[in-house]
């Protein structure tokens, strides 16, 4: 009405528009983060790759149901297969072969998350601004752990809708809880996976060095569970108590050990191979123990990156 | 001591240094330029850091890339800011003074000599993790002169200096140029450099635009117009008696300072008439001064 | 030169600060407590089979993992945080420079590897006889071939750690249970000749796809050496050369 | 300080003082880094001087709501910087002194998530990113990968992001710190055009006497934790007496020995210029010196009051 000028003033003003109230600035950290990771294109391939026993069981299954309906001679063979075929255990096996990829994808989102900030020092924009240390930290961990949190639940629930619209005579449904089993289990995982990876990277200023760390400490328990599993299945099974709860302690043994205790079963051979009594049988560990070193040991992680993040070493 | 000759180096399309050609003498020498100019690149080139693509450089008469001779007698200070972090100062000195060629004890004695001369001697037993950027800069200068060497480079080295820091570090210069030693120092603050030195090399993207000392250089351009800034009560009185100078080329008023401003291409005759007009003509004149007569506007003059 | 064993020293003393010496200790520590383990839980297991097997399958590859490490020490950490500058211009010859940095590199290594094994010893009880000897020979020749060919690879190229660890864990350990001859081109099968270990109870497992039977080792063990020696000749003799002819300057913005 | 608000209407911040710290006592174990420090920072532009390691850092870090003192108090803006640290935040812009940036980002985007962290929707965050990187003058760079700017562009992104969501205060700790003559000009240019009229104060923390003088009205000295001097830069540089510099040509000692004749003090010269004290008005004085040049065969080249530089009056701070 007034002061509309013919001639605008371009210099420098101030800003006065809206602002958010502190307390959502994690969602805007952990936005980033995802929109930084879905930039790099490995990760589309590694996300086909961690589902790798799920479409390989689905064109297995495929060709079997096709080859066997257009030959009824094969319906025999068919039938055969299928009471092999222990059906939790297939979504133990996705689970359970999806978490090298699953490292191989931690990393890539996780491993630079706090060590590039350190190196970059970033927490000088991040902590001057109106941010916390908390909204700082539980941002970056939830830009770690949704992605990784949605790459595993995507082919487990494609796999149950094709099981449960197709092999439903055949005993898929037979344990009703089997899904939600599932999504109890993969959350653990990716917050596993997403606290141990910002506990790492806050040691270190370089995400080169935070993912050999953690693919040190991942390959080297891995060793120490695949001796375990050899002594225990070199033994059929009859070593004494110790070595089947050694047998999971490690990176992927702590998972693995808390799905085969959520959803009940021991486990069997991939691809309903017959098998007697390999490293894959290993007793399932107690529910609640397993869980407690889970969460344990993501706790611990997550303290770690909260004592390195510090605000007043910020400047100078 | 250090002569260039057509050097040139480029990383991959990149240009760093195009075909420089220039000696450089005892005393001290101020490297200037803009970012990028290509200042560090030169001064890796002399170190022996890098190659040159074209031309050639020589110390004391030696190609200096990977040459041990060279480094025997030549000391630099890098721009870099990145140390041996777990080390404590002293032990960082004394590691180099030992990758000097000096035996252990000598090593020691050398080490708190030059940490005394840079004033660290106090506190160079902290880790240099927690050393502030000014602290990092003496322990940078306390290596680049740790061997007694003949030409020292140093790369913005009063970087992060308080202003003592500075006083103490350019009258060291001058100690260290007495004792006929070869300097050569890049930075970007000018009126430093002009307390430093008056031997200049001027790098702009990559060509030497100018080279040696400053007052002939600044004849050498006097054929710019300068610029004369006079205090008045009456500037256009003023203007209107010194725009009928052949030699005034544009008068201007300074309407936030009050007075005039105004461009000639002699300065020698205008100064010579400027006493007429307050001890002949009666003027009311409060005073006046040559604002490019520094080594910043020559600088703006020379790369603009 | 007398620089050299100056060169050595300090590049070693910094290499084994107690600070990053450590976790080899704890390392070794866990080989102790893991030889107990492993003897309780396979009692058909002798001391020297269980040493072997350890030693087999995680001693070496600490080996490895550690020459990945402290090989990046050797130039390619000093470029990464910029040192560099203050080691290449010194009165220093460059290759004496790398070798005797690369020399304290797989001493450091050997050092580790030695650790490694006298942990796995202590625990699985094995004496420090004819195969412990055996294997600290293979270790500490591992030691210099992998550092040797890791400082190679640093060289030449810029992220070199990644490679090596690739190297390291993935290479090194499928690359001898190849079948046909192809087991001949890993270090890891010169080393296991040298060191010769008794027959081994083989480990059981249907879970890792590369855990196949894998071909008998016909190397002779004097050949073994031979080859070893001579990659750790050639690899030095190259990583001198290229290092003395080649720049090694961090890249920095903005000039 | 008249500046529009969002609703066009003019109002008037009463902010007189930006900041107030009184008997502010900070220990970092053993190290006492500020002791019983109390200062008032006025609204417009202040330069924090003081030698490495006197407390200018944790002063900084007290505005900033970082520090828990071990005695005394402060406020930024009327915020208690002992609990409302997050509310102080909201209202300053840092441009720290190391290089920071948030890694694999382009220009625009790292200032639009700066902005973001403020508080700022998406949409408007964006918007001020584009506006406030045309201020810093980076042009069609704005979408380039940040790590690969030059020194210059990469001060400038800091003070952008430090920009971004329209502080009251900026805290700019050595803003021109590896930057050409032309990036440090263009850089002081910012700062002063923005500190003054803009609404936005600024504390400048510089090392570079001659840039503290070039952007700033008043300074503060802080000395080993305390603080040593304040006021403007006008008062501090004044000389008792009112000499004046006069510049020849070349340096001429007659002109000096018949100054002296005529009853003026002539202090030694600094090179080619001589400092005159008399009770004459400049241009009387003026007069004089000119008569004497010509009498001399010197040739006066300037002439000016002359003053003290802020450097002068920072080593006298410090000594005294």
């Amino acid at each position: 009405m007034s002061n509309i000028k013919p001639i605008a003033d371009l210099s420098y003003r101030n800003y006065d528009g809206p602002l958010k109230k502190p307390g959502s600035r994690w969602w805007v950290i952990a936005k980033n983060g995802i929109r930084i990771a879905l930039k790099k294109k490995a990760l589309w391939g590694l996300m086909f790759v961690s589902a790798w026993y799920y479409l390989v069981m689905l064109v297995v299954l495929f060709f079997v149901q096709q080859i066997t309906s257009s030959n009824p001679a094969g319906a025999q063979a068919m039938k055969a297969f299928m009471e092999r075929l222990v059906w939790p255990d297939q979504f133990l096996h996705g689970f359970s072969y999806a978490q090298l990829p699953m490292l191989i994808i931690a990393l890539m989102l996780g491993a630079g998350s706090i060590a590039n900030d350190n190196r970059a020092n970033a927490m000088l924009v991040y902590l001057s601004k109106p941010c916390d240390k908390r909204e700082y930290l539980f941002g970056k961990w939830i830009g770690i752990a949704l992605p990784i949190l949605v790459i595993m639940v995507v082919p487990t629930i494609i796999f149950y809708a094709y099981g449960a619209l197709t092999f439903r005579e055949y005993g898929f449904l037979k344990d009703a809880w089997l899904l939600p089993k599932m999504l109890v289990i993969i959350p653990i995982a990716a917050i596993f996976h997403a606290s141990i990876v910002v506990g790492i990277s806050s040691m270190f200023n370089q995400a080169r060095n935070a993912s050999a760390t953690y693919a040190g400490i991942y390959f080297i328990t891995n060793f120490f569970t695949l001796l375990m599993g050899g002594i225990w299945a070199s033994s059929r099974g009859e070593t004494p108590f110790p070595v089947k709860h050694l047998f999971y302690a490690s990176i992927d043994g702590v998972l693995i050990g808390a799905c085969k205790a959520i959803i009940g079963t021991k486990g069997s051979a991939p691809f309903g191979i017959q098998s007697q009594g390999g490293m894959s049988q290993v007793p399932a560990p107690a529910v609640v123990p397993i869980l407690g070193v889970a969460l344990l040991i993501s706790v611990v992680f997550v303290l770690i990156a909260w004592r390195k993040i510090r605000a007043v070493e910020v400047i100078g | 001591m250090i002569q260039i000759e057509n050097a040139s180096r480029w990383f991959g399309q990149v240009i760093g240094v195009n075909d420089v050609t220039h000696t450089i003498e005892p005393g001290v020498t101020a490297l200037l330029g803009m970012n990028g100019a290509g200042k560090s690149t030169l001064l890796r080139l002399i170190t022996g850091q890098i190659q040159p693509t074209t031309g050639s450089i020589k110390v004391f008469g030696n190609e200096p890339f990977a040459n041990p001779e060279v480094y025997k007698r030549m000391g630099y200070c890098p721009e870099i800011d990145q140390f041996y972090e777990h080390k404590t100062g002293r032990q960082f000195v004394n590691y180099l003074a030992r990758l000097a060629g000096m035996s252990a004890a000598e090593a020691k004695t050398r080490t708190d000599e030059v940490l005394h001369e840079v004033g660290m001697a106090d506190r160079a037993d902290k880790k240099l993790a927690g050393y502030s950027k000014g602290m990092r800069q003496r322990i940078k200068l306390a290596q680049a002169i740790l061997h007694d060497p003949d030409i020292i480079l140093l790369d913005e080295p009063l970087n992060g200096l308080d202003p003592v820091g500075r006083r103490e570090f350019m009258s060291y210069l001058h100690t260290l140029a007495e004792r006929g030693k070869t300097i050569l120092v890049s930075s970007h603050i000018l009126f430093e450099v002009e307390q430093m030195t008056k031997s200049i090399m001027l790098l702009h993207r990559g060509r030497l635009l100018a080279a040696g000392d400053v007052s002939l250089i600044r004849e050498y351009i006097d054929k710019y117009p300068h610029r004369v800034r006079i205090e008045t009560p009456q500037p256009r009185e003023v203007a209107a008696k010194l725009i009928q100078l052949p030699y005034v080329l544009k008068v201007e008023f300074d309407e936030w300072r009050g007075g005039i401003e105004l461009q000639t291409r002699e300065l020698n005759q205008f100064f010579a008439f400027l006493p007429t007009l307050t001890t002949e003509e009666n003027f009311t004149i409060t005073g006046f001064s040559s604002p490019d007569n520094n080594l910043e506007s020559i600088f703006h003059y020379l790369i603009e | 030169m007398s620089i050299a064993p100056f060169v050595f020293t300090s590049t070693l003393q910094d290499m084994l600060r107690p600070k990053r010496f450590a976790i080899w200790v704890i390392v070794a520590i866990a080989m102790v407590v893991l030889g107990q383990v492993f003897l309780r839980f396979t009692p058909t297991s002798t001391a020297t089979t269980a040493y072997s097997t350890l030693s087999e399958l995680i001693v070496f590859r600490i080996l490895a993992l550690a020459a990945a490490i402290f090989a990046t020490g050797v130039v390619s950490q000093e470029v990464e945080q910029k040192t560099i500058v203050y080691l290449l211009t010194r009165p220093v010859p460059r290759p004496v420079l790398i070798l005797a940095r690369t020399l304290a590199a797989s001493v450091t290594v050997s050092i580790v590897g030695i650790l490694a094994a006298v942990g796995t010893a202590l625990g699985t009880r094995a004496s420090f006889g004819d195969v412990f000897l055996r294997d600290c020979s293979a270790l500490i020749l591992g030691a210099f071939a992998y550092c040797a060919l890791f400082v190679l690879v640093s060289l030449l190229i810029n992220k070199s750690m990644v490679i090596n660890l690739i190297f390291a864990f993935g290479y090194e350990a499928a690359v001898p249970k190849m079948p046909g001859d192809i087991y001949k081109v890993s270090i890891n099968s010169y080393l296991m000749s040298i060191a010769s270990h008794p027959k081994i109870v083989p480990v059981a497992s249907d879970s890792a796809p590369v855990a196949t039977p894998g071909a008998v080792n016909t190397i002779q063990p004097g050949a073994a050496w031979l080859a070893m020696i001579g990659l750790v000749v050639l690899c030095s003799m190259f990583n001198a050369q290229w290092f003395d002819r080649n720049e090694y300057v961090p890249r920095e913005d903005g000039d | 300080m008249a500046h529009e608000n969002s609703s066009g209407v003019l109002s008037y911040a009463r902010l007189v003082t930006v900041a107030r710290i009184s008997n502010l006592t900070v220990r970092y174990g053993n190290f006492t880094a500020l002791d019983d420090l109390s200062c008032e920072i006025p609204e417009g532009c202040t330069g924090l001087l003081g030698p490495n390691g006197a407390g200018k850092t944790t002063l900084l870090k007290t505005i900033l709501g970082f520090v828990n003192p071990t005695s005394g108090e402060g406020t930024v803006m009327d915020k208690d910087i002992r609990t409302d640290g997050m509310a102080i935040r909201q209202l300053i812009g840092l441009m720290p002194e190391q290089d920071c940036h948030i890694p694999g980002m382009t220009a625009v985007g790292f200032v639009s998530y700066a902005g973001e962290l403020s508080g700022m929707p998406p949409a408007e965050a964006l918007r001020r990113a584009h506006e406030v990187l045309e201020y810093c003058g980076l042009g069609e760079a704005r979408y380039r990968n940040v790590e690969t700017y030059s020194t210059g562009m990469k001060q400038r992104i800091k003070l952008a992001q430090a920009l971004v969501h329209g502080p009251k205060l900026l805290l700019l700790d050595e803003p021109t710190n590896g930057l050409d003559p032309r990036g440090r000009e263009e850089m002081l240019d910012l700062v002063r055009s923005v500190s003054h009229g803009r609404g936005v104060n600024v504390i400048v923390s510089s090392h570079l006497l001659p840039d503290i003088e070039r952007v700033c009205d008043r300074v503060i000295v802080v000395i080993k934790g305390k603080l040593r001097t304040a006021g403007t830069i006008k008062d501090l540089k004044k000389l008792a007496g009112q000499p004046a510099d006069v510049e020849l040509r070349e340096p001429n000692v007659a002109f000096a020995n018949m100054l002296m004749e005529k009853g003026l003090t002539v202090t030694p010269p600094k090179g080619n210029i001589y400092r005159v004290q008399s009770e004459l008005p400049p241009e009387e004085l003026l007069r004089v010196v000119q008569r004497t040049a010509l009498e001399s065969g010197a040739q006066v080249r300037g002439f000016e009051t002359a003053v003290r530089t802020l450097e002068e009056v920072f080593l006298e701070a410090l000594t005294a």
